[in-house]
């Protein structure tokens, strides 16, 4: 187990190293930034002497060097726009992408995996076919359709939902919450029925295909051979079963959905860490965009971590220390 | 969840008629970067000024000064202007108004990087007496009034002193954290209550502001950034924000036609113009090709259908009511005669250039550069066009890396002679005309006259002068003009957004009226 | 009355083409105590008869005709809820495979005390006393520690011990085992055999031993039953078969059986040419004609009867041509 | 033995086709998209690249078969006054051509990289396939996405807009190979191990050739129906990109870039504008899912999950 982590840890950290080298080694490219820290009519030199402050007109290696050293501290720089730095700007957008997408995962894990078994245990009824082709379609429509349609009839046609942003939040220990307010949840609703859907068809007919194979196995037959009852087969011996490589697909899965934010909150304006790097990137806010891949970098291998712990624990023939 | 909504809605409606308290639920394109107004002189910060401070003097809906912390003003001889201030006024933090705030605060401005370039004219400011502020300037200068605007007063005794990490409380930081940039103590109709950046501001009423006899009745106003167009006008559409500004062109017909929706359009001071780079394209040195370019420019075209009408066609820089204006100096779509000029520069056959336009910088930049290109294809010129976010678009124009360049303009005096000194003026780094002039037009007739109304104070002379600046430039075709841009504000019909907005597009949200 | 009598029964698979027949009008019985052995090539329907008996035939496959009764109860027309009570209590059933048959998620504790708990009204802490109990019956060391291990910490001869611990828990009537020992190493494949045969002795529990191996059906059983091509081709006392096979693809069988047959002096196996037919092709007339040596034209037309033969009760043979002389 | 096996796949393949509606249905489908990408410049009725032609005089005008339509355009025009059909046709080239190009070059990465890792084995295997775990756990929109960001910021946009074809095409490329790489290894392990391998190394034959001639053959069902689904992936990732702004740009505009210039319109009554582009992307997509559920389901090969 320690071994492991030790050998995650160094993971991560190269992984890191080879982000922030590749952001880094971009960075002074990225467009200027002074010009939308100044008014139109700022001259030039006031221009240089603000970009000589920044310290933009180090050679590479310098800045690179300074990067690291500050990166040492917890530093990852500081964000022209926001005039804080980068590291806590993240922060303090992280919690509203994190509840998308647990709301999101929520709504996954609560659809597809009753539709996943039950087409899988009843592949000839009407809903499990009806799922099935709902599924298809689904996969095939691109989430920021989805989530335009969402607005279109939900918001402004029927008025009953919010289009847009996080609404009222509630600060619990320095992480802002929409989850425990009316209107927070309510704002919630769109955007993450938006993000689910472009995982939820996969999930349900990755369930449903592994459910099938599980099914068709010998100790599923042994087990009905014992005269347990269904539920008892279904739930605990083929779930279980089913369970461990969806769990692997999931924790892939979740870092798709990550990226999805994206797109998801571009769309809603949902102030996360996925809208502000595209502001960021129309900014070249840079030190803000280091940042924001070494944290979801560092995000990825966390996730990935832990969904490889929990398969360990599940599956008992993989010790986790062995992987 | 439609119960819940109506529900709540009457309980809004039940607390809004029994208490009064109204609030303002508010959708912009971008919130205020800092609370610091020296920071940046941006049309969204000088927007945050009016809110939250209050400035000498401010424009009315037709382009004349309002008084507002100064009562009186009189000029004392040909370099100074004598203010008389008014009396009784607090800033947020309870400190009493006098002159010594504002000296400090045209001290503060000469020491911004964004406003020392407009206050360069002015050699200092000394207080008379508790209420009364002397102005000097180094030469006549004729837009003092206009300079103002720009004076916010500031809470001299709130931003003295040091904070709490040991830093001057007065010091202007674009990059950093400063004292300035969290903490506000103005004398506005407004105190900010809560500031998220990029996510939310909230304003709250100022109890004890001076101004009682305004119809102003918000208590609150909620300001949201939604930068997306079409997000920013669901948001309005679905009820949940009360005012949105800018309302971009392709939703004026459904902003226009929804219920209980007002739209608002008034015409603004901004130019959209594209210039001609006569050092990396010889052709362009021939007058006739900028003529021929000018005739194949459909003005009008651009305006109907990109701008959904949401323009005036320009002929020229500055727009009606701006001094230089002249009625004649109309845009000249005709495309036989552009024909015709190419032939007889000998460019029959045409040839090729290469343009650059932002995509996020203007209304529709990206779709006018699209056209204006196609429309140059028709008199044998081929454009590359390539478009860009404007915080690559600026050091590319720095480096006048195309043949033609968009840029738009707003003169930051409302004055014509402004447009000129960035845009026309012949290249001077030294003393900083010409900045914006990526066209490397340089005309010394054009030059004098604008210097020269620089330091005219006979309106009626100076308006003579800068006429004829835009009469030569017409004539050169130094540049090819497309049109104004219009302001636009939409809101719920309770709201009455007619009387505050202005061309400036300073809403003046203390004086707004919530039914 | 036997203990469990199946009567003419017939399972088809639905597909698209139409029903294929899996198992045509196959009888047989089993007493108490009884040992019988069910010997065929892999396809001849001995797995579908084992199946049949408790009602678990894999989609789409299903009993189109025929009665199985089990304690005189027709266990053919039961609901799928009291069939639940025969599996696995009255009935169990040992698999091919111990490597497949363990769910490997679960721990064999937990399989095992689900298995009582699914018939019998007892806590958990009884269940694994049981469980243990039966644990040491088939030799499983240290029983208690071994409950909460997982099926792969096992050896394969290891599981099939659990396999048939998991059998013995509800001290069943019958045990049906469905190639036990195939899938092992040969060298404990006699040993799990020889456990099996234990205890079923000492348990008082009738075997039915679905096998390919004629061999171990001889040393055994007391009764063998053979099929081919989804029918009952010959049945009679497991010693009577082996002395004196009478339907030409029984003698076949024997003859290929090391140190049997006509050859044994030169000590050759003797295969049977060909293979036996896929069932969507199986020939007109009887269906081993076409591998058939003394194979003439009645058999090609007419499908022969299953008839006693001789003076034995229990001995019946499916062939036009033995006991006319010709065979 | 073997081309009898194959034969008998193909025909089972054909048969199994020709019984399925839905298969047919698609496959005819997307031959008709393919086809229709392939012949844009002869079959759109105008060219929207040619600057000349286009009057913004016509923009926005609706489908000609609506109110204030124009029978000049079928499908009405655009904001700058292409002819919509057109332009959809010539997306579709260029979706097409991102889609199909990003494929091939993930499979020509991934096979090669799954060959040398099966063969090779060891560490060589071990750390191409912990790059392929931690490139996969990165989720390749989000590889695109930052990758793509990056170009465009370092190249410039100006620059960016003429390789954004080829740059687009190595960049949904790059991040998807490692699909193809596990199930290639896949293959070679299951090949490597078996006897005709051994025997062909003791009596000193080129192991190498012949497994390698067997195992391409093993895998090809897999890399097909991976690459089915993959050219879906690519277009949706090119459409996604081209959303944000980070893909195609309007003068050359992809499908995905139609429906991001027409979000700007979804209030304005001007529907065409996404509408069409959003159909002919879902139909497009859908039908190539549809068919590779059905070759998955025909083929049924051993896919690597994850």
């Amino acid at each position: 187990m320690f071994a492991f982590i030790v050998r995650r840890i160094i993971q991560a950290t190269v992984v890191m190293l080879v982000i922030g080298f590749i952001g880094f080694s971009v960075k002074h490219q990225l467009g200027d930034p002074v010009r939308d820290l100044v008014g139109i009519s700022v001259s030039i030199e006031e221009r240089e002497a603000l970009r000589q402050e920044l310290g933009l007109n180090d050679s590479f290696l310098v800045q690179y060097g300074r990067f690291l050293k500050n990166a040492m501290h917890g530093d990852l720089g500081y964000s022209f726009f926001y005039k804080r730095p980068a590291l806590d700007v993240i922060f303090d957008k992280a919690p509203a992408t994190i509840e998308l997408v647990f709301a999101a995962s929520l709504i996954i894990l609560l659809i597809s995996v009753p539709v996943g078994l039950y087409s899988a245990i009843y592949p000839k009824r009407f809903f499990s076919k009806f799922a099935m082709g709902v599924s298809i379609v689904g996969v095939s429509i691109p989430v920021f359709l989805t989530a335009i349609v969402l607005i279109y009839v939900f918001a402004v046609q029927l008025h009953w939902l919010p289009s847009y942003g996080r609404g009222e939040t509630v600060d619990v220990f320095g992480w802002e919450s929409g989850l425990l307010t009316i209107d927070g949840l309510r704002h919630l609703v769109l955007p993450s029925i938006a993000l689910s859907s472009i995982m939820l068809p996969l999930f349900i007919r990755l369930i449903r295909s592994e459910m099938m194979e599980v099914l068709e196995t010998e100790y599923i037959k042994y087990a009905w051979a014992k005269g347990l009852s269904r539920r008892r087969i279904w739930m605990v011996h083929a779930f279980k079963n089913t369970l461990l490589p969806v769990i692997t697909v999931g924790g892939v899965q979740l870092g798709i959905l990550i990226a999805f934010t994206i797109l998801t909150e571009t769309v809603f304006q949902w102030q996360g860490m996925g809208f502000m790097f595209l502001e960021a990137v129309e900014r070249s806010d840079t030190a803000l965009l280091v940042a924001y891949l070494v944290v979801v970098g560092a995000l990825f291998v966390v996730v990935n971590t832990v969904v490889d712990i929990i398969y360990g624990l599940i599956n008992p023939t993989v010790t986790v220390a062995s992987r | 969840m439609k119960g819940f909504k109506i529900i709540s809605l009457l309980l809004m409606l039940l607390i809004a008629s029994t208490a009064g308290a109204k609030t303002l639920k508010l959708a912009m394109d971008a919130d205020p970067v800092s609370l610091d107004p020296h920071v940046q002189l941006s049309g969204g910060m000088l927007q945050y000024s009016h809110t939250v401070f209050d400035p000498l003097v401010r424009w009315t809906q037709d382009m004349k000064f309002e008084p507002r912390l100064a009562e009186k003003w009189e000029r004392i001889d040909a370099n100074t202007m004598r203010f008389h201030l008014r009396k009784g006024v607090k800033f947020h933090s309870g400190n009493p108004f006098t002159a010594k705030d504002i000296v400090w605060t045209i001290d503060r401005l000469k020491k911004s990087q964004d406003f020392k370039g407009l206050f360069e004219p002015f050699t200092s400011a000394v207080a008379v007496d508790d209420f009364t502020v002397d102005v000097k300037t180094t030469k006549p200068y004729a837009l003092l009034l206009n300079m103002a605007t720009y004076v916010f007063a500031m809470d001299s005794v709130f931003y003295t002193g040091t904070d709490a990490n040991g830093q001057e409380k007065d010091i202007i930081l674009k990059t950093g954290a400063s004292f300035a940039l969290d903490n506000e103590s103005g004398t506005g109709p407004f105190i900010v209550a809560e500031r998220e950046q990029g996510v939310k501001m909230v304003y709250k009423r100022f109890a004890a502001y001076w101004d009682t006899k305004s119809p102003g009745n918000v208590d609150e106003v909620v300001l949201t950034p939604i930068k997306k167009d079409p997000t920013r006008v669901a948001a309005l559409l679905s009820g949940d924000v009360d005012f949105i500004m800018p309302v971009s062109p392709q939703d004026f017909k459904i902003v226009g036609n929804a219920k209980g929706i007002n739209l608002v359009t008034m015409s603004g001071g901004r130019v959209i113009t594209f210039q001609l780079n006569q050092e990396s394209r010889p052709e362009f040195k021939d007058v006739r090709v900028r003529q021929a370019i000018a005739y194949a420019v459909n003005n009008e075209g651009i305006v109907k259908k990109i701008m959904k009408g949401t323009a005036t066609t320009a002929g020229q820089q500055g727009p009606k009511g701006y001094v230089g204006y002249k009625e004649s100096l109309t845009p000249r779509y005709d495309i036989a005669k552009a024909k015709e000029l190419m032939k007889a520069a000998g460019f029959e056959k045409g040839f090729e250039v290469s343009m650059m336009a932002p995509n996020n910088r203007y209304v529709s930049d990206e779709k006018i550069a699209e056209a204006v290109a196609s429309m140059l294809s028709k008199i044998g010129i081929k454009v590359n066009l390539k478009t860009m976010p404007k915080a690559q678009y600026w050091p590319e124009f720095d480096n006048r890396a195309a043949d033609i360049m968009m840029i738009g303009w707003h003169s930051d005096t409302e004055d014509s002679g402004n447009f000129s000194e960035f845009l026309a003026m012949c290249f001077d780094k030294d003393a900083g005309y010409g900045q914006y002039n990526a066209g490397n037009y340089c005309n010394e007739k054009v030059d004098a006259l604008v210097l020269g109304a620089q330091v005219e104070t006979d309106l009626a002379k100076r308006a003579i002068m800068l006429q004829e600046v835009e009469q030569i430039l017409y004539d050169d075709a130094a540049f090819i003009p497309m049109h104004w841009q219009h302001l636009s504000w939409a809101a719920k019909n309770n709201v009455k957004l007619e009387a505050i907005v202005n061309a400036q597009n300073f809403p003046y949200f203390g004086d707004l009226v919530v039914e | 009355m036997a203990l469990l009598e199946v009567k003419n029964l017939e399972v088809s698979f639905a597909l698209r083409h139409g029903d294929l027949v899996a198992l045509n009008d196959v009888s047989f019985t089993l007493d108490k105590r009884e040992r019988l052995g069910v010997v065929g090539e892999s396809g001849a329907g001995k797995s579908v008869t084992g199946f049949a008996v408790i009602n678990l035939i894999s989609k789409p496959g299903r009993i189109t005709k025929g009665e199985i009764l089990f304690d005189g109860k027709r266990l053919d027309q039961f609901s799928e809820h009291e069939m639940r009570s025969i599996r696995g209590n009255h009935i169990s059933m040992i698999f091919q495979d111990p490597m497949m048959t363990l769910n490997p998620v679960l721990t064999v504790g937990t399989q095992m005390v689900e298995t009582l708990r699914a018939h019998r009204k007892i806590s958990k802490a009884e269940a694994e006393k049981i469980a243990i109990k039966k644990l040491e019956l088939v030799h499983i060391p240290s029983p208690e520690r071994r409950l909460s291990q997982y099926p792969h910490e096992f050896s394969g001869g290891m599981r099939q011990r659990i396999i048939i611990a998991i059998a013995l828990l509800t001290d069943p009537a019958i045990i049906i085992a469905d190639e036990p020992t195939t899938a092992l190493d040969v060298t404990i494949q006699a040993e799990i055999m020889d456990l099996l045969l234990e205890l079923c002795d000492a348990q008082d529990m009738a075997l039915m031993l679905i096998t390919h191996d004629l061999g171990v059906v001889a040393e055994v059983t007391e009764r063998v039953m053979v099929m081919y091509a989804g029918k009952v081709i010959e049945t009679a006392k497991t010693i009577d078969l082996v002395r004196n096979p009478r339907h030409p693809y029984t003698k076949g069988l024997i003859n290929a059986l090391p140190g049997h047959g006509e050859c044994d002096q030169e000590n050759r196996l003797q295969q049977i040419p060909g293979t036996m037919p896929n069932l969507t092709e199986i020939a007109p007339g009887c269906s081993f004609h076409p591998r058939c040596d003394y194979c003439q034209d009645i058999c090609r037309s007419t499908v022969p009867e299953l008839r006693q033969i001789g003076e034995s009760k229990e001995r019946w043979v499916s062939c036009h041509l033995v006991g006319k002389g010709q065979l | 033995m073997q081309t009898k096996r194959q034969k008998f796949k193909e025909s089972y393949l054909l048969y199994s086709f020709k019984r399925d509606k839905v298969a047919m249905v698609s496959f005819t489908i997307l031959t008709i998209f393919l086809l229709a990408a392939l012949f844009a410049p002869v079959l759109a009725p105008y060219d929207p690249y040619d600057t000349a032609s286009i009057d913004i005089m016509d923009s926005e005008i609706p489908p000609s078969w609506v109110a204030d339509g124009d029978s000049r355009f079928f499908l009405g025009t655009d904001i700058m006054g292409r002819d919509l059909l057109s332009t959809m046709l010539y997306g579709l080239r260029i979706s097409v051509m991102i889609g199909i190009g990003a494929v091939i070059l993930q499979a020509i990465i991934g096979i090669g990289v799954g060959l040398v890792s099966g063969y090779m084995g060891g560490k060589v295997d071990a750390i191409l396939m912990r790059i392929a775990d931690v490139q996969l756990s990165f989720s390749t929109l989000m590889v695109a996405i930052i990758v793509s960001a990056i170009v465009q910021l370092t190249f410039g946009v100006g620059r960016y807009e003429q390789l954004a074809v080829p740059l687009l095409v190595v960049i949904i490329g790059i991040a998807e190979w490692p699909q193809y790489a596990r199930t290639v290894r896949a293959s070679v392990l299951g090949e490597k191990n078996k006897e005709y391998v051994e025997a062909a190394r003791v009596i000193g034959l080129d192991s190498k050739r012949i497994m390698f001639s067997h195992i391409l053959p093993n895998s090809l069902s897999p890399v097909l129906v991976i690459s089915t689904v993959q050219v879906a992936n690519a277009v949706m990732s090119e459409a996604a990109l081209s959303f944000l702004g980070l893909g195609m740009p309007v003068s050359r505009p992809s499908i995905g870039s139609l429906i991001n210039a027409g979000f700007e319109y979804i209030f304005s009554g001007a529907w065409w504008l996404t509408f069409f582009p959003a159909i002919l992307l879902i139909i497009f997509i859908l039908v190539i899912n549809l068919l590779g559920d059905w070759l998955r389901d025909v083929l049924n090969p051993k896919l690597y999950k994850g």
